[in-house]
């Protein structure tokens, strides 16, 4: 029989075997001090998962307070599962971003399929049914093997997960660039509808109540990987190690259904999926928050394998795994409702009062540790923060001016840009419809899923332009949320709230955690002006590969309400004689463009300017336009500029064409990436009533039925363009990377 | 009229396909779990699409060796109209229901989008408010969607006009751009597309609307006097 | 214990998108020599030992474990290791 | 012509959910003698005859038939039928 490891606390500390798990000497001292004597294997092995950034957001949590997270509208902000947003009605919605990037940089099916069961089980846990899925996706360049099989692993399974547990994958973005190319990044969001009275919080409260377990049984999954380390390696340690987490979106979809029957009992008190750190982080975090301690007999864990030490349950991953807090004396009425799906809950422990976090296997204590320390007190760390030599030279560069003779050539290159390109490729594996409700699916500026029975739909996207970030995180932070923003504005939608998933390289690193403290700060900035608190998100740091860092990048998940149906505006134009206008003034700004790339094959320079109040008031002013009927169609203007957003806007509707005309520099006019504008298409008895409402809005065309994109400049005929041509290339250029050698 | 919904652990589409019986259709409907089902005084059943028992091994096979799959046999004996879409379509044709099975997509890869659809039948008891050849607009979402039956039960479909929708554009490599067949005695319908996602035009097509009405005009005409 | 291997494979003539897909990929890779790719399942049983442990397994075959429109089975019964 | 068979299994510990779901209907259906199900694939290459066919497996296994990070394989080569 195999026992808890031979590894003595005595060794713990003069093996520093805690280092090997993360823990530094100062931490372990901290630890010591906590416990009143030396932690044994299993107690330090608890420590640094939930001391880890992933649950502690030591090094991230003086940033995130920066973030605003109140207004009106929200319900509840960070700190549980997932936020959640008033809609009227009594009903709230729910969502959150979750990353996955290393775990998907092993094996991308598995990290990526994981990451999204993980985010689900999120949003379902506060009690809401998942309604839609997002995720923001970034690779290298589709041009070597390694990366195309992990940007079609990474979709295949996303898709294959997300498909069978019945929540449409509704949106998102993909973007590639070098810095990724060793560290791609997989973030999911999910989005859930609840009515606010049956909010659940993970929490453990009443002495004496009961933890039961639900869900896959427990195995060697995903263990940190220091266990073994501190061994020789061979046949059998060989055997032991931990095991990439696999999916089982089968089990997720029985635990959904479950859960959501489960939450309607009185004798449920509290409930919280197991993320990362498994059942270490959920049963801590649940006895931490309700002021209480726990006791949990780990003979009675449900294992898949044989002869798991303390260590390895407490630490294991095993995926789709609930935890849940049921009033003592009541636990039938939870297991009929599981046994009606196929699923047994299983009484683990009790809640205790004193505050301690107690594990008994076979027959002994192996871990007894105050439980604040572990999650609600759990040490914050500053780390030095300095500017980057890279930024103070790129803004100390003159103005970049591109040098474009051929429009339609540019044209037509920036839409095989795999950035811009169609991502059908990718969304075509998702299912976007089921639930049936589905107003827009992938291809829209944002999604738009109806809720059912109400003259209402919530609009949702994730944005996140890295390389204006990487040029000034600052500005980059703020364009990320405005740009998110002016998405959900396109669609009709007010914007409520968002969500972030904060992608970095190593935070020791002071040029990084520069990045970072900027990128939020802006990131708060914007998020403040457009009333757009952060109800949620997710801190992913060490996104390195051979030293070098990824871009940073901050994604945006957004969500809006439409408060009638008749206010749903889709981003192409619908129909010929409307009179086509750009909202916002054009300058020539080039910096992270991706006219910049195309030519330079880079970025550099300064982002592009944004002033919030503009922003703000453009923002409102469409969304005013919309609501009194006066739009057919709305685009925000991003990576590509005016150019590429006309010949997206016509992909739609076969047979229709533009015919515009562009003022002053034409390449400016064309690709430059100014912020804060709009393309927008007007019937023509509207245009009167849009341009009272609309102060910035400049008529440059108007909509054809000859199938061609033509723009004229003041002196000559720049583009005339068959649009089935241009949709060819656009369709076309991703799954042409992905053919073609590498 | 009363529509049961046949629940299996792991459908997905059971709320959609109520909600097109119960709110496109306005019709009675039910929802039925599989452990409890008592498929007894039902109009008609539908059994939805989805991943039961997660796809594992084949779609549709590990749901095809259920108890209530019987009763579906019974039901069916009886002239019960019955449609399988999707994971139902898997389910009827691995319970041998109807003939023929699924093999994995052409391309390997699930796809999700509009397809249009020709009705090649319409004198059917689902599909006589189209016309014929009419073209339909009809999403489509499925890994194993490509049909596949031998020579001899190909040219017994063909001959008994029991192929009832083809894809104009064939995305998966079914047979004879098979996208939906009928059993022999015409009360069995299987197909992979999805009708009950298309029946609100907000939703960008109601094309599916008709398949629901086609069964509900069919039913009043065989069971309420003066219809 | 025993310890039961099964194959499930294509029946001939019954298209294989997946060899056909992997096929593909090896000849792009370079591996020129593959003239043919069939892709089955192998699946292992652990058992108890039983008197009629070849009849229930015909069954099981022939239930659910292949389905006989497009499938083959073949399987092997080996002593299992007892835990 | 070469016949190659390759066994494709999960490795020991890796959750296998397809074997699960298989292994609970078989105990469902009353084949209550199955204690455990494990999943995998079973692939036929035909190949036409050269020097280093084994070495070429070894490599297709590794880049692209198996997962390396979560399967394990074994292959056999028989002599085939040439057509
Ligand atoms: N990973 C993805 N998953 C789902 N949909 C995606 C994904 N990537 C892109 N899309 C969809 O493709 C469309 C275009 O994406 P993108 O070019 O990022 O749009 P935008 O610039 O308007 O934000 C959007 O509707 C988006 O939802
Ligand atoms: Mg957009």
């Amino acid at each position: 029989m195999l026992q808890a490891p031979e590894i003595t606390p005595e060794m713990v500390e003069k093996d520093k075997v805690y280092q090997e798990m993360g823990l530094t000497d100062k931490e372990y001292d901290m630890i010591k001090n906590i416990m009143g004597r030396r932690p044994n294997f299993t107690e330090i092995g608890i420590f640094s998962v939930m001391w880890s950034e992933h649950c502690s957001y030591k090094t991230s949590k003086p940033l995130l307070k920066k973030f605003p997270t109140e207004g009106p509208q929200v319900v509840q902000g960070p700190g549980e599962g997932a936020g959640v947003v008033d809609i009227g009605d009594g009903q709230g919605v729910v969502f959150k971003v979750e990353s996955h990037n290393h775990p998907s940089a092993v094996e991308p099916y598995q990290g990526a399929a994981t990451g999204v069961g993980g985010i689900i089980r999120d949003v379902f846990s506060m009690g809401a049914r998942p309604i839609a899925s997002l995720n923001s996706l970034r690779f290298g360049n589709l041009n070597t093997g390694r990366v195309k099989y992990l940007f079609d692993e990474v979709v295949h399974g996303i898709s294959g997960y997300g498909n069978c547990v019945g929540v449409p994958t509704v949106g998102g973005e993909v973007q590639f660039d070098d810095s990724y190319e060793g560290n791609p990044l997989v973030n999911a969001m999910c989005v859930g509808l609840i009515d606010t009275k049956d909010i659940q919080k993970g929490i453990a409260a009443g002495e004496g109540n009961t933890i039961m377990y639900v869900g896959s049984k427990t195995g060697r999954d995903g263990i940190h990987g220091a266990t073994f380390a501190s061994e020789d390696l061979s046949e059998d340690s060989e055997s032991k190690r931990s095991n990439v987490q696999v999916g089982d979106p089968f089990m997720e979809k029985l635990l959904i259904e479950a859960c959501l029957e489960v939450i309607q009992s009185d004798a449920l008190v509290g409930i919280q999926d197991m993320g990362a750190a498994g059942l270490t982080s959920s049963a801590s975090e649940m006895a931490s928050k309700a002021g209480m301690g726990m006791e949990m007999n780990l003979d009675l864990i449900p294992q898949r394998e044989q002869n798991m030490t303390a260590y390895e349950m407490m630490l294991s991953e095993s995926q789709e795994r609930m935890l849940l807090c049921v009033k003592k004396g009541e636990e039938q009425e939870i297991i009929d409702i599981f046994k009606k799906y196929n699923l047994e809950a299983v009484a683990v422990g009790q809640v205790t009062e004193d505050k301690m976090f107690r594990l008994l296997h076979k027959g002994e204590v192996v871990a007894d540790i105050p439980v604040d320390n572990l999650a609600e007190d759990a040490p914050i760390f500053h780390k030095e923060s300095k500017v980057p030599a890279y930024y103070e030279e790129y803004q100390k560069m003159a103005d970049y001016v591109p040098n474009v003779d051929n429009h339609t050539e540019t044209l037509k290159q920036l839409l095989q840009q795999p950035t811009i390109a169609s991502k059908e490729y990718v969304y075509d594996q998702y299912d976007s419809m089921v639930q049936a409700n589905t107003v827009f699916s992938p291809g829209s500026d944002a999604a738009v899923v109806r809720v059912r029975g109400y003259d209402k739909a919530i609009a949702m996207t994730t944005d996140c332009n890295s390389r204006y970030i990487y040029l000034d995180p600052e500005v980059g932070g703020q364009i990320a949320v405005a740009e998110a923003a002016r998405n959900i504005i396109s669609s009709g939608a007010k914007p409520l709230a968002l969500t972030d998933g904060l992608n970095f390289g190593n935070p020791d690193k002071p040029e990084n955690f520069w990045q970072m403290e900027k990128s939020v700060e802006g990131m708060s900035a914007a998020s403040l002006k457009l009333n757009t608190p952060v109800i949620s998100g997710n801190v992913s740091l060490y996104n390195e590969s051979n030293g070098q860092a990824i871009y940073p990048t901050p994604v945006v998940g957004m969500v809006g309400l439409h408060e009638s149906l008749d206010h749903i505006t889709p981003s192409q134009f619908q129909q010929e004689g409307d009179t086509i206008y750009v909202i916002g003034e054009t300058a020539p700004e080039f910096g992270g463009s991706e006219l910049q790339n195309v030519l330079e094959g880079k970025y550099f320079g300064k982002a592009p300017v944004l002033d919030l109040d503009v922003e703000v008031n453009r923002q409102g002013q469409l969304l005013q336009a919309i609501r009194d009927g006066l739009v057919s169609s709305a685009h925000d203007l991003a990576e590509g500029g005016l150019g590429v957003a006309v010949a997206e806007s016509l992909f739609a509707n076969k047979g229709l064409g533009a015919d515009i005309k562009v003022n002053g520099d034409v390449t400016a006019a064309l690709f430059s990436e100014t912020q804060s504008r709009f393309l927008v298409s007007v019937p023509e008895a509207k245009r009167e009533a849009f341009e009272k409402v609309v102060e910035d809005a400049q008529a440059i065309g108007i909509v054809t039925n000859t199938s061609k994109l033509v723009v004229n400049s003041e002196q000559e005929q720049v583009i005339n363009e068959d649009i089935e041509s241009l949709q060819q290339l656009w369709k076309g250029a991703i799954p042409c990377l992905l053919k073609s050698k590498a | 009229m009363k529509f049961a919904v046949v629940v299996f652990p792991g459908s997905n589409c059971d709320r959609d396909m109520y909600y097109a019986a119960k709110d496109a259709l306005g019709e009675e409907a039910d929802l039925i779990w599989y452990k409890e089902a008592n498929l007894d005084g039902y109009d008609a059943i539908l059994i939805p699409g989805g991943f039961s028992y997660g796809d594992y091994l084949r779609s549709g096979a590990i749901a095809s060796t259920s108890d209530i799959v019987t009763q579906l046999k019974q039901q069916a004996e009886k002239g019960v109209p019955i449609l399988g879409v999707c994971n139902g379509f898997q389910i009827l044709l691995e319970s041998g229901l109807l003939p023929g099975a699924m093999l994995r997509n052409q391309n390997l890869k699930f796809m999700c989008h509009f397809e249009e659809l020709v009705v090649e039948n319409n004198q059917t008891i689902f599909t006589s408010e189209y016309e014929q050849e009419e073209i339909v607009s009809i999403p489509i979402a499925h890994n194993e969607g490509n049909y596949y039956c031998d020579d001899e039960t190909r040219a017994k479909l063909e001959e008994n006009n029991q192929i009832v929708f083809t894809y104009k554009t064939n995305p998966n490599g079914s047979v004879s751009d098979i996208a939906g067949i009928i059993n022999e005695k015409g009360n069995v319908l299987g197909m992979m597309p999805h009708p009950e996602r298309a029946v609100e035009a907000l939703l960008s097509s109601d094309d599916g609307l008709k398949l629901f009405q086609s069964m509900l005009v069919n039913w009043r005409e065989k069971h309420v006097a003066g219809a | 214990m025993k310890l039961v291997k099964v194959h499930i494979t294509l029946k001939e003539g019954v298209l294989d998108p997946q060899g056909k897909a992997v096929q593909g990929s090896l000849n792009t890779l370079g591996y020129n020599k593959v003239k043919e790719v069939r892709v089955g399942k192998f699946m292992e049983l652990t058992m108890e030992d039983d008197a009629n442990v070849e009849e229930q397994i015909e069954e099981m075959c022939n239930q659910l474990l292949a389905n006989p429109v497009i499938e083959n089975y073949e399987y092997t019964v080996e002593e299992g290791v007892t835990q």
